[in-house]
């Protein structure tokens, strides 16, 4: 247990907190809002998709306080739909898509591959703030009175019907669009052009995979949804337009429009996330992952083949049956790639050495929590059966499976494994794996009885419902206020561990990856000499082997890395 | 109604296929989800941590082992998709011998008519065992018609007509919702479908018989309100106007040669948009019917029209591709005002009204002209 | 690695090629082809010769003749992903039942 | 495009004064600044792209209504503008090849060339737009009004839906065009203080790609605009 310490006789580095590293290299607000080091960008994320999750959850919690009786008694009918919208719009465009990239990526994906930075590091600045102002945008919308179109904003309901603030709300994901597509073009430029020497494509950790993999989906995807809501709030403007029939318009051609983004954007939050599991599975058996190339290369084919499927959500909506049967056909074509991942994982842990901290908790959780998630996503591409439950019960409990057992695990996962090179801390290992249990038992029991309720019919969006649907209403609430605590508990001792937690080595878990061979935390350059890689991913070393790269002093070279405000 | 497995009502003769298909598909996630736990919990258990920095042997992969879960779970996906793809086949695929009811969704009730004149609202009374067809539309926005007993649903979508259709099994009285989110009241837009033995609903017909027919009150506005017989003779055999006896599920010829199928969404169209597709040797001198007809009555001309075909059901069998304007003639060819030979026109007459221009009635909030 | 240097000649004799395409262009617009060769004849050839024009701009005056494979798939794959969305939104708009088409009608006495 | 072998001794240029931080080298730099700008653009395609979507959709299915509005363009316009661009390609091209090969004067002349023919496409595009607007085709509620007769089978809301789909296109369109100036001016200044040498002129080739992609926009908007139809018209 005690190898985490600073006290492992062989590590090679002393404490941080003598040292200059990222953090303490400058100090005050202008050296962080006006910042062009990745990693303290990262953390500027952190924080505000943080704000964002614990937005998205208190409307999460209004929900289920709401569905705790049949009638809608808590709030009137268009306060909840404004509810579950803005629940919607907040996780998922100002949570989960930015969560793992903007944060984990942004912070890791240099290190890993041993580079300096990112290659645009303004670029990557300006994603952070045109965030923050899409960000605003939809603050103002909810603070004026809300939005009610569900986060699938569609025509015509939110082009003529509507009577919230829908211009306002489809701004701010137009704006936010430009962050993602910034970073995504911020990190294929970076794996391209900026690999360390020897750090070949194969010897990519498969965190940089998935990232690639998934910026292919910001950039060839966002813009469309970008000119999709600029024209949708143009048109509710303008009272002219496309989507709308009485304009002589199509309402369906908004949902092609909006799914040709939104479904490949369901790949943009699992990919990274993928990613990170590939990572903690592998390092915490100590273990080579089994089938390296077929994993990487699933990432790349999720990415592309996810482009091909959006119509698996509107099998209903008039859309001709011979599309929906290519779309349906397409979509089980897509799940092999993610198949391959789940058993590639789970034969990694075959004669491994399997530890049983914080993280790997979560990417075992993840394995099976994605697993039922995904297979869920077969019944919805069956045709025949998604008639029965396309907008139910059966849909939320899905995506809530891959998005919150898997992604959110995923990132809580990662966030807790890279915490001490993050933090320079170590977390509470005790109460990260209470919290990763309680956040397991919650989940099921929050989304489980939702596929039940899905299943015998009750719609999703529904304020009042069937009496009959009440008892597994309730077992989902009850399972949201555990689940609701178990997310919450990371929260707080990862803050209390910034200060009071036990400092971190260089390498807490003696792993070869690159970002474990400088200092916890880094300094603003990643490296003191560019790294040069000899070595394949994953290949575990005795930790003598496990060299920091570079040497650093207690207290020396105060100056040192040059300022790069 | 609640059985300690929670499952929904089955009573539509499809409704026990997407059963079976719905626990086919849990029997699989269950296998893959206790194969995959099974494993990894032997695993994790087999091989915990011995010595802190133990370097298990290192393995590069099994080219063997990944294209067997590659393939495997590829022909089970296949199975799958065949088995959803015909079962959709047979929910949307629309019988010829359908009772027809049609249905207008609008914020926040469902409207129907029978063929037979009965109206109702948020409930919906059918014979057990007879087939029944939905024509179904909507006034404002997408709603979603669902009944979970019948394992059916459909988007109703404006501006375009949708079909379904189902055999009830079991008389008794069904959850109606509406699916798709469509604004404050969307979990009040519910009501029940009533299935009712024969002799019952025979009964219920005549208890609650003398309301118009669909088809009397569309002769009434066809003749009488809209003035439609003026230029198509109150029989439908035309005039100044084309003539519509016999005219659905025919192949009607157009100004500029392309020709077209005549069902209910061409009839929809030729009366909110006359001058979309004009009959091939009549002048463009019907004015629109925009914002003065609702979409019910739209349905009920429409039913008229349908009494002058006998014999004659909509062009349409299947439901969900049930979008009719599609023209696929290369843009900015087809439809060329000089194209076709003109024709005599039997009147070179003024449009009876001034022609309003359509889409200047959002207030109204009935359709529009068609996509 | 190093960079090409295209010559001025090579991007005057392309300038001049997009000169003739523009004119050619404009002035087929205006000729009646759907009688001459098939219908739709003009939107093929004014999308065709578009398509040459931005192919010639990207590969000179873009220097993507000279660049590198990453490039071209990148270029390559842009226009690729285009193709994706139309293919499969027209997938299911062109397979709606059919309205409107070029044959004769079958029947058509009705009109009499 | 391997960056594994560029590696970390970059030798003799790593001491350009051009040279960021965090690259190794000018080539590094040079590389990563171009494909940048690829990938940027490849996202402007597919942002565009969800517009000719839309324009094919509804070209499909109100031919003649499309025909007859877009009779109503400027042809003259539109090919004077297209010229314009085409040219600003060619001085853009030749501005790039002076900074390749280190000729100042002549670089900072291309450049201003450019800005010049970019503001007159703009000045163009804005009478054009003054023309729509007097005769009452600007796509909004209660602006457009359609004067004369409705051609046959051409109903009001598909002729306005030309013009929405115009307006958004050749907006858009413009609004890029006015960024690129933007870039230019950049350009200008530094070009005009020498900064740009054969060692280093990233910023005016990658600027030059933008401005390209912009042409080639226009390349495809003015037949989808401007031409589709006129065989059956003959102008207004
Ligand atoms: C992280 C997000 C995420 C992910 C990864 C997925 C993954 C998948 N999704 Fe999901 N989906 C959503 C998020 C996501 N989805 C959201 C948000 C919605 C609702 C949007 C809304 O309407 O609001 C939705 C809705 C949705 C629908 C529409 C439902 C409806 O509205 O009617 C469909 C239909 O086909 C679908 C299918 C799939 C499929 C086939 C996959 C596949 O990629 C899954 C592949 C994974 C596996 C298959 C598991 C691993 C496999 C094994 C362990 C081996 C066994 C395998 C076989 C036998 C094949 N999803
Ligand atoms: C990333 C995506 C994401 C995440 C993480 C979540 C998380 C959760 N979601 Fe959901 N959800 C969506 C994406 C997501 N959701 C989407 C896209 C929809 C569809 C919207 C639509 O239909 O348009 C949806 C809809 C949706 C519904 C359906 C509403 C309806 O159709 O009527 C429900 C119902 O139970 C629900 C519940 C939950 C719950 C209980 C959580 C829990 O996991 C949340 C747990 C987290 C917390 C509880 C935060 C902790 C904070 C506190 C406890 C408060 C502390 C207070 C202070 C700090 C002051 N969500
Ligand atoms: Cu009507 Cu929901
Ligand atoms: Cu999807």
């Amino acid at each position: 247990m005690d190898t985490r310490t600073t006290s492992a006789p062989f590590e090679p580095v002393t404490p941080t907190n003598y040292r200059v590293n990222y953090l303490n290299a400058r100090y005050g607000i202008a050296s962080w809002l006006l910042t062009k080091d990745h990693k303290r960008i990262a953390l500027l994320y952190l924080g505000s998709v943080t704000l964002f999750f614990l937005l998205g959850g208190i409307y999460a919690m209004a929900i289920r306080l709401e569905l705790l009786t049949p009638q809608g008694d808590l709030v009137e009918s268009n306060t909840y739909n404004k509810v579950f919208t803005q629940h919607g719009i907040l996780m998922v465009f100002f949570f989960l898509i930015p969560a793992i990239p903007a944060v984990l990526g942004n912070f890791l994906v240099p290190i890993m591959i041993g580079a300096k930075d990112l290659a645009f590091p303004k670029i990557n600045l300006l994603s952070w703030y045109v965030y923050v102002v899409g960000g605003i945008f939809t603050l103002w919308a909810l603070v004026s009175g809300g939005v009610d179109t569900g986060w699938t904003f569609y025509a015509p309901y939110s082009t003529t019907y509507s009577n919230s603030y829908v211009t306002l709300a489809g701004l701010g994901v137009f704006i936010n669009g430009f962050s993602s597509i910034l970073t995504g073009l911020n990190f294929i430029v970076t794996i391209h052009t900026m690999r360390a020497p020897g750090m070949t494509w194969f010897r990519l950790p498969l965190f940089i995979w998935s990232h690639y993999a998934t910026s292919l989906v910001m950039i060839l995807g966002t813009p469309v949804i970008a000119i999709t809501v600029l024209l949708l709030a143009l048109e509710r403007t303008a009272r002219i337009g496309i989507f709308d029939p009485q304009l002589g318009g199509d309402p369906v051609l908004f949902q092609h429009m909006f799914w040709f983004y939104s479904h490949p954007a369901v790949y943009i939050m699992i990919l990274p996330s993928m990613g990170v599991i590939s990572e903690l599975i592998a390092n915490f058996s100590r273990k080579n992952i089994f089938g390296y190339s077929f994993v990487a290369f699933s990432s790349i084919a999720i990415a592309v083949f996810g482009f091909l499927v959006w119509g698996h959500h509107m099998f209903v909506s008039s859309q001709s049956l011979y599309a929906g049967m290519v779309f349906s056909f397409l979509s089980f074509a897509v799940a092999i790639p993610s198949a391959v991942k789940v058993f590639n994982w789970t034969a990694t842990l075959y004669q491994s050495s399997i530890s049983y901290d914080t993280p790997m908790l979560y990417a075992l959780g993840f394995i099976g929590l994605f697993t039922i998630g995904g297979m869920t996503g077969l019944f919805l591409a069956a045709m025949g059966l998604d008639v029965h439950v396309h907008d139910t019960y059966f849909v939320v409990a899905h995506f809530h499976y891959v998005m919150v057992g898997g992604t959110l695990m995923g990132y809580l996962g990662g966030l807790h494994y890279w915490w001490p090179k993050i933090s320079g801390r170590m977390y509470p290992e005790g109460w990260g794996r209470f919290a990763a249990l309680v956040v397991f038992v919650g989940f099921n029991l929050t989304f489980f009885p939702q596929f039940l309720l899905g299943y015998m019919g009750m719609p999703r969006r529904y304020h009042m419902y069937a009496p009959e649907f009440q008892v597994l209403n309730v077992m989902s609430s009850a399972g949201a206020s555990i689940l609701g605590l178990g997310v919450l508990m990371p929260m707080i001792y990862l803050i209390w561990s910034m200060r009071y937690g036990r400092v971190a080595a260089a390498n807490p878990w003696m792993l070869p990856g690159l970002e474990w061979r400088t200092a916890s935390p880094p300094p603003t350059e990643n490296f003191e000499v560019t790294p040069v890689v000899t070595w394949e991913a994953y290949e575990f070393a005795p930790p003598e082997e496990l060299q920091v790269i570079g040497k650093f002093e207690p207290g020396d070279r105060p100056d040192y890395p040059p300022a790069t405000v | 109604m609640q059985s300690w497995i929670p499952f929904p009502d089955s009573a539509s003769t499809f409704s026990g296929q997407v059963d079976a298909l719905y626990l086919f598909m849990v029997g699989v996630t269950t296998f893959f989800v206790l194969l995959i736990s099974a494993v990894i919990i032997f695993f994790i258990i087999r091989y915990r941590r011995q010595l802190p920095f133990e370097i298990p042997r290192p393995i590069a992969g099994s080219l063997k082992l990944e294209s067997l879960w590659t393939i495997i779970p590829f022909i089970i996906s296949m199975g799958i998709f065949v088995w959803g793809a015909s079962l959709v086949v047979t929910q949307y695929h629309v019988p010829k011998d359908a009772l027809e009811v049609y249905v207008v969704g609008k914020q926040w009730m469902w409207k129907f008519q029978h063929l037979t004149g009965q109206r109702e609202i948020n409930e919906l009374h059918v014979p057990v065992g007879r087939k029944v067809k939905l024509v179904m539309t909507t006034e404002d926005v997408i709603h979603s018609f669902y009944v979970p007993a019948f394992r059916t649903k459909s988007d109703v979508v404006p501006g375009r007509y949708t079909y379904i259709w189902f055999e009830a099994t079991k008389p008794g009285r069904y959850h109606l919702f509406c699916a798709e989110y469509c604004g404050t009241n969307h979990s009040g837009m519910t009501g029940s479908v009533v299935v009712m033995e024969p002799s019952d609903y025979e009964n219920w017909l005549s208890g609650n018989a003398n309301q118009e027919s669909p088809v009397a009150a569309g002769q009434r506005l066809f003749t009488e309100t809209l003035g439609c017989a003026s230029c198509h003779k109150e029989d439908g055999t035309g005039g100044r106007g084309p003539a519509l006896t016999g005219l659905l599920g025919s192949t009607v010829l157009l100004d500029g040669g392309q020709s077209v199928t005549a069902n209910e969404d061409y009839i929809r169209e030729s009366i909110l948009n006359p001058r979309a597709k004009l009959v091939r040797g009549f002048q463009p001198i019907m004015p629109t019917f925009q914002g003065q007809v609702s979409e019910e009555q739209l349905l009920q001309l429409i039913s008229y029209i349908k009494s002058l075909s006998p014999g004659k059901t909509s062009g349409i069998e299947t439901s969900a591709p049930a979008r009719s304007n599609n023209p696929q003639t290369g843009p900015a060819t087809s439809a060329t005002p000089a194209a076709g030979p003109q024709q005599t026109n039997p009147s070179g007459a003024t449009p009876p009204k001034p022609a309003s221009s359509p889409g200047t009635t959002p207030a109204t909030r009935t359709g529009g002209g068609r996509p | 690695m190093s960079e090409h240097i295209v010559s001025r000649r090579v991007y005057f004799v392309i300038f001049g090629a997009l000169m003739v395409g523009t004119l050619l262009t404009v002035w087929v617009a205006n000729k009646d082809l759907d009688n001459v060769l098939f219908h739709g004849a003009n939107t093929v050839i004014a999308l065709t010769i578009a398509v040459i024009k931005a192919t010639l701009v990207v590969l000179y005056f873009m220097h993507v003749r000279y660049s590198s494979r990453l490039i071209w798939v990148i270029v390559v794959s842009g226009f690729f992903w285009i193709g994706i969305m139309f293919a499969l939104t027209f997938s299911d708009y062109a397979t709606r039942p059919p309205l409107t088409t070029e044959q004769p009608p079958a029947r058509n006495e009705r009109l009499k | 495009m391997d960056a594994a072998h560029t590696g970390a001794h970059g030798a003799h240029d790593s001491a350009h004064s051009a040279l960021q931080h965090h690259f190794d080298n000018m080539e590094q730099q040079r590389e990563a600044g171009n494909l940048g700008m690829w990938v940027f653009l490849i996202q402007e395609v597919m942002f565009f792209g969800g517009l000719f979507l839309a324009y094919t959709l509804y070209r499909a299915q109100y031919p003649a209504a499309f025909a007859a509005a877009s009779n109503h363009l400027n042809l003259t316009m539109g090919a004077i503008n297209t010229v314009v661009l085409i040219v600003s390609s060619l001085t853009m091209a030749l501005a790039v090849f002076y900074a390749q090969t280190g000729v100042r004067r002549a670089q900072v002349f291309f450049i201003i060339a450019t800005m010049l023919l970019g503001t007159t496409f703009l000045v163009i595009k804005a009478i054009e737009y003054y023309d729509k607007y007097r005769d009452h085709l600007i796509p909004a509620a209660g602006m457009f009004k359609w004067e004369g007769e409705l051609p046959h089978g051409v109903a009001e809301q598909h002729l306005q839906m030309f013009y929405w789909i115009y307006f958004a296109m050749t907006g858009l369109h413009a609004l890029h065009m006015i960024i690129g100036l933007g870039i230019m001016t950049w350009l200008l200044y530094h070009a005009w203080r020498g900064r740009f040498s054969p060692e280093y002129h990233a910023p005016v080739e990658i600027s030059g790609l933008y401005w390209h992609f912009v042409d080639i926009v226009w390349i495809f908007l003015f037949p989808l605009l401007y031409l589709l139809g006129r065989h059956v018209g003959g102008g207004h």
